[in-house]
């Protein structure tokens, strides 16, 4: 399984899987972040950006995620002011040209992202910025891949580590990983050679009946991480439960604002998020985001679910499995037969 | 850890398939079917334009072209919306060149968060418009703009017709001592489209005279009247009209301000807010200006088409001084008649 | 200044004397006016609005003597056709 | 003279001036509350409506009045909202549905409109609309004409009296004026049929050598005026000094919001109109407001000075003496021969 | 009372002339004088349409007729503006209808509080496009908006031409085997524009590609080279230029994309945005689909004319699936081209 | 998830540690981006950068380790042209 979206869709792009020997298949991974934010966050991020005199900000990969009832930006064309930042500097920018407005960010992102996030809210408080707060729903990987590991179904029999992950986190955190599931784990990058090589060194420790953590992007991950973000990151988030869309609740597998930044947290601005149970439906994206099932074999791929009306959040983010699937392989097809 | 329990669901959402989006102008997925599902349809000739980037059409003579905007609120108002107005009104300014309207052009400007109903119903006008007239729209552009950077719907047509006066038909060929006809009563779309859109409380409806002119107008030429120039009285009025006519020719224009035929709730809607009808704009009434032996005639031919059944000789065009329109009150005196000046705003004193 | 029009009461409504109001018919175009400043006012007046406000009655006797005056001089009536 | 521009206007659209006979000569009064309101008024409302959350409610006639730098639609055109009203109720009705907003209505007029503004401040208060204020510039008629007649190159032998201010206010106090000046006074109509009347009866009392208060416009002016209309107008409204752009200072001449009603002062919210001396212009707007000279007289008509872009206020309101020459007069000839 | 001074003078108003007003666009005075000082001097052909309601042009054969409007932030961006995609794009349409552009309209939204400077650049920049392409600017109109309606300023333009081609021109003229060229490197539009507007903080200029494609069309139409099918590169971009010719045509279409010349600008600035270059649009790049024998004259052709010097064969037409679009990547895998969905976003994972 | 892209410091300024910021060389775009979390980089170093923030400067010897590979297959680069 390769963990990450990103090589998720380097692997179909490029045909790697219609490369590798029968035998050897590639596992889609929970691997977007964007994908797992639960439904109530992108509800609450909608009902915020209704407010008068709020200004939400937000990746632009979030603005498709459907909430309940449509997604950010149906909330922006019933008027709502949601703006697509390209960094969460930008959004404290924002608070900071635009003090008479409310500037709320969606922080959302893997390890990856939380050092960045992180530090627009030291900004923020190095500047007094009292219109700035943050709507935090970050994941992070390893409690994701403990909880698939652990789940009935798993057939999982390596990882491919996600290398941008393991650039600002080290790769130290996955040794336990490996050792007490008996899998290996190979930090990868995401060039199709990247992809191809990390699959080689899965292989060749699976042959070899290791089960060891090796990192295959070394020019971009060193074992220990990245201190500098790594310390910004605790400055700023505690670990917290979590719940993943569409695969449930995990314990300790996200981060949310520390006590000395609470006076950020949008939750506490605007509300809390409330939790319900997820509904049922005939998506099966909880399956795929675990690796169980593959896009294809859900009925509604292609067909009642696309990147445009979307089931499911895998068919969401650009770098949801059935997104990566329906773009690469079955998209003219099915769109063909359909019309 | 606890252990995760693994619903074989994602959430179900609903979507908001019912206005407008970005991604409907962004050249993708979304934007196909937009046009295959909602304005093509629309469109009579959709073997023509399906999904190539232009029409081809025969014209079979010299051609005239005319292009106009518009972006009216509301949207739908009595007598009419900005589909019907937008067919129409370039279909008259193909008939004011002396052309019989064949083609039309039509590009959407929409505002992110407009109800596709919104655009169905306009779109339905066009078609219903673009009939009654015997034209065919072929060719056509939709964009989106982010919601607040647009008004709803904006709407352009432009189009093509075959001139088929004998004569040019202008300005330039007026004379002094021709006629001047109106063609019926005037100023009932301004006052439409304001009571409708300025919350008025006007408990009476005023319709608008939203109507294609082309059929009366072909029909002065078919029957040789000797037509100098047309002119139809949208915005600014039949005043702005006249007088362009006046500058542009350098003659004089005089008319009677009692022959001027304005309807008794036009005038009341126009005396209670201070605005003057001859500024008001029409969207069905033109000046024809033809040869004084033809005046007679011409009346009589005007009346006999229903929109411009209330067509009357108001005046005539006169020696210098250049671009002087004047129109003779209720005590023989002359006024100058002048274009509007500035925004026509409701005054109270 | 202070551009008037005169127009028939239809109907009156209101409880109070600052809300009272009524439908009043402006040659074809009938509007609803405040009347409070004409408590006097009856179903069939004319009044002279300003701003939406009647702020006379007005007598038609008068307004008629007007009228004759207008017929002498074959003038056409263009504000007050209503009310004369 | 004709105090009203109402009957200006009539009187020049249908040449009313032209039927009569040499000797007798229609001189045009002050008698548009738009045009003598002062420059700083203008430009007090075009600052409130640049506030961020403010709506100005205006006639329309007020929109084209020009203040020190641009007039109110050129505000509208920077972003302003500028909302044109029939009535001062529409403006009352704003503030009522749009509670989160100052509504902020320009109150001008003569007698004839101040009921009508007055009934809004009741209303207000009535309702206990914190959101609604008014920017008061309301004048009063008979101090006009008295600084006329006190005014040195005063040449006025008779007075039209503005029917509409008289079928609120009566015509007593118009007495005190034909005896101590000893001119004739005929509250006048505005048809033409009226105007005419009103120009016979003034006539006959100069040739009768007699000096009183006569009412043409009976059919709508009772000597005592409107009660009802006069109580409102004198609950809300006080006595004060107004300055008249063009005229200047005159004691007494206009209204002010009474203390029960300052509450609802836009001067107070907003900060005081701050009136400054005028500016000398080559604009002789002044002395046609006064009836010295007459628009054609001013080397600026129809050239440097036209509606759209009005040198003076007797251009800008289309009851102005300049607006109704250019209107009906020299308008295409002189612009046919600018072109 | 207090005796008044009589200053026999009034205030002198600054106004506000350099911007936009209502007024503009009431079919008044300050409307006649916008459009006599500041719109009609780009027209080439003022006599045509000066003051009337169309102009009269010859076509003198079958003609094309299109219409697109421009709503494109910031107006004016690295390598065009507003005013030079309006017409460009309306005469790339016309050519990719296989016709030789001539006659233009345009039509003109403006939002109320508009610099009038920025309109008399954008109304330069339509008369130099139109020299440039040898179009005729012939009528015109012009509407103002509310401030907070529109965007600053929308262009619409219809155009006509004259067919030239011998053959129709289009998806359904397409057959298997056809060989597929592209007129030269794509993504520079899409990305001049999103830089310029998403404030992305790029220091490098990206250069739009905005051009007039017309001359190199003609070339190939005169040199006789069998074109089946022209399709300009805007919005969508290749990939769903590419897709609408299939689907329409009922056939495949394969290419290479090692063959499709991207900039490294252009393509640092996707990777940095998570774009697909294919996706992004392009105003002066097109698809020629030729009979695979005149491939490579074709190209020679196209390499001849500026504007499409970077012209490469990239692929060709083939049997079904019908609407199918792959491209083959760098290790030898085809994967499949779709329209863009939705929205283009930059994204950051 | 987690695009990140490599490109090439030209400069670096800023004083303090957390507004430490450089102008970065991404294949033709130059693009300030901040620094602060990778204090070691230096001008002419190539860094992998996301969302604005450089997370890592990339080690030379492992990606050209990477480049050799990639020319063995007769790969294009198309994502870290720049870096390898
Ligand atoms: S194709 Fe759609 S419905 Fe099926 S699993 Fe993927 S996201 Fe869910
Ligand atoms: S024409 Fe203009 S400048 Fe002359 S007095 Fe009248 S308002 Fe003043
Ligand atoms: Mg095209
Ligand atoms: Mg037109
Ligand atoms: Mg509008
Ligand atoms: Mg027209
Ligand atoms: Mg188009
Ligand atoms: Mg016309
Ligand atoms: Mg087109
Ligand atoms: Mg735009
Ligand atoms: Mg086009
Ligand atoms: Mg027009």
């Amino acid at each position: 399984m390769e963990v990450c979206g990103g090589q998720t869709h380097a692997i179909v792009r490029f045909g790697i899987d219609e490369l590798l020997p029968d035998g050897l298949s590639l596992v889609h991974g929970p691997g977007c972040p964007v994908c797992v934010t639960p439904v109530e966050y992108v509800d609450k991020a909608i009902e915020i950006a209704g407010r008068p005199g709020v200004v939400l900000c937000s990746f632009g990969d979030m603005l498709r995620v459907p909430g309940s009832a449509g997604d950010l930006l149906a909330a922006k064309s019933r008027g709502a002011d949601v703006r697509v930042v390209y960094s969460p500097a930008d959004a404290v920018a924002i608070a900071r040209a635009e003090p008479e407005r409310e500037v709320v960010f969606f922080a959302v992102g893997f390890e990856t992202t939380a050092p960045a996030n992180a530090m627009a809210a030291v900004l923020a408080r190095r500047e007094g910025l009292g219109n700035f707060s943050m709507l935090v729903s970050h994941v992070l990987v390893p409690p994701g891949m403990r909880a698939i590991l652990e789940a009935p179904g798993n057939r999982i029999d390596g990882f491919l580590a996600a290398g941008h992950v393991c650039t600002v986190m080290g790769f130290e955190e996955y040794e336990p990983i490996a050792a007490s599931y008996r899998v290996p784990v190979v930090v990868t990058g995401f060039e199709p050679v990247d992809i191809l090589e990390g699959v080689y060194w899965c292989v060749r420790q699976l042959e070899a009946g290791r089960a060891e953590v090796e990192n295959q992007y070394a020019r971009a991950v060193r074992r220990e991480g990245n201190r500098a973000a790594m310390a910004t990151m605790r400055e700023v988030f505690r670990v917290v439960p979590r719940r993943w869309r569409g695969i449930g609740d995990i314990a300790d597998s996200g981060l949310g604002l520390a006590e000395a930044y609470a006076g950020f947290d949008a939750e506490r601005r605007f509300g809390p998020v409330l939790l319900e149970a997820e509904a049922a439906g005939e998506c099966i994206s909880g399956a795929v985001l675990r690796g169980e099932r593959r896009p294809t074999d859900c009925p509604a791929f292609g067909t009642r679910c696309t990147p445009e009306h979307p089931l499911g959040v895998t068919m969401v983010s650009s770098e949801g499995a059935c997104a990566a699937y329906y773009r690469y392989r079955g998209a003219a097809a099915v769109a063909g037969g359909r019309r | 850890m606890s252990g995760p329990e693994f619903p074989m669901s994602c959430p179900l959402p609903t979507g908001d398939g019912e206005t407008v989006q970005m991604a409907h102008g962004g050249g993708g997925r979304a934007m196909a079917r937009l046009l295959d599902t909602v304005i093509r349809p629309a469109f009579d000739d959709a073997e023509l334009d399906r999904r190539h980037d232009g029409a081809v059409v025969e014209v079979g003579g010299p051609a005239a072209f005319t292009t106009d905007s518009y972006v009216v609120r509301p949207l739908f108002f009595p007598g009419g919306d900005i589909g019907t107005l937008a067919v129409y009104g370039t279909v008259n300014d193909l008939a004011m060149c002396g052309a019989r309207p064949l083609y039309l052009s039509v590009g959407l400007i929409l505002e992110e968060g407009l109800p596709l109903d919104t655009l169905r119903r306009a779109v339905a006008s066009m078609r219903d418009a673009a009939r009654a007239a015997g034209v065919r729209l072929v060719t056509g552009d939709t964009k989106v703009v982010d919601r607040g950077k647009a008004d709803g719907l904006f709407v352009n047509t432009a189009g093509i017709g075959r001139v088929v006066a004998p004569a040019p038909v202008g300005p330039a060929a007026v004379r002094s001592g021709d006629a001047v006809i109106l063609s019926g009563d005037i100023g009932r779309h301004g006052m439409a489209v304001m009571a409708a859109r300025e919350n008025l409380g006007f408990e009476t409806v005023i319709e608008s005279d939203c109507a294609p002119v082309a059929a009366p107008v072909l029909t002065l030429l078919e029957a040789g009247v000797a037509v100098h120039c047309l002119r139809d009285l949208t915005r600014g009025g039949l005043a702005s009209a006249a007088v362009e006519i006046a500058e542009t020719a350098g003659l004089a224009l005089a008319f009677d301000e009692a022959a001027v035929p304005v309807r008794d709730d036009v005038a009341a809607a126009c005396e209670l807010l201070g605005l003057d009808p001859l500024h008001v704009a029409n969207e069905g009434r033109f000046l024809a200006i033809v040869d004084p032996a033809d005046v007679d005639r011409a009346v009589a031919i005007l009346r006999d088409h229903p929109v411009s059944a209330g067509a009357v000789a108001i005046g005539e065009v006169r020696d210098g001084p250049a671009g002087r329109v004047t129109c003779r009150g209720p005590l023989g005196v002359d006024r100058v008649v002048d274009m509007l000046s500035g925004e026509q705003l409701p005054r109270i004193c | 200044m202070c551009l008037a029009v005169p127009g028939r009461v239809l109907d009156v409504a209101g409880d109070e004397p600052i809300l009272r109001v009524g439908r009043v018919d402006f040659g074809g175009i009938v509007k609803q006016i405040n009347l409070a400043f004409v408590p006097e006012a009856q179903v069939g007046d004319y009044v002279l609005v300003h701003v939406g406000f009647a702020i006379t009655v007005i007598d038609e006797a008068e307004a008629e003597r007007v009228f004759r005056h207008l017929e002498e001089i074959g003038e056409l009536v263009v504000e007050e056709d209503g009310a004369a």
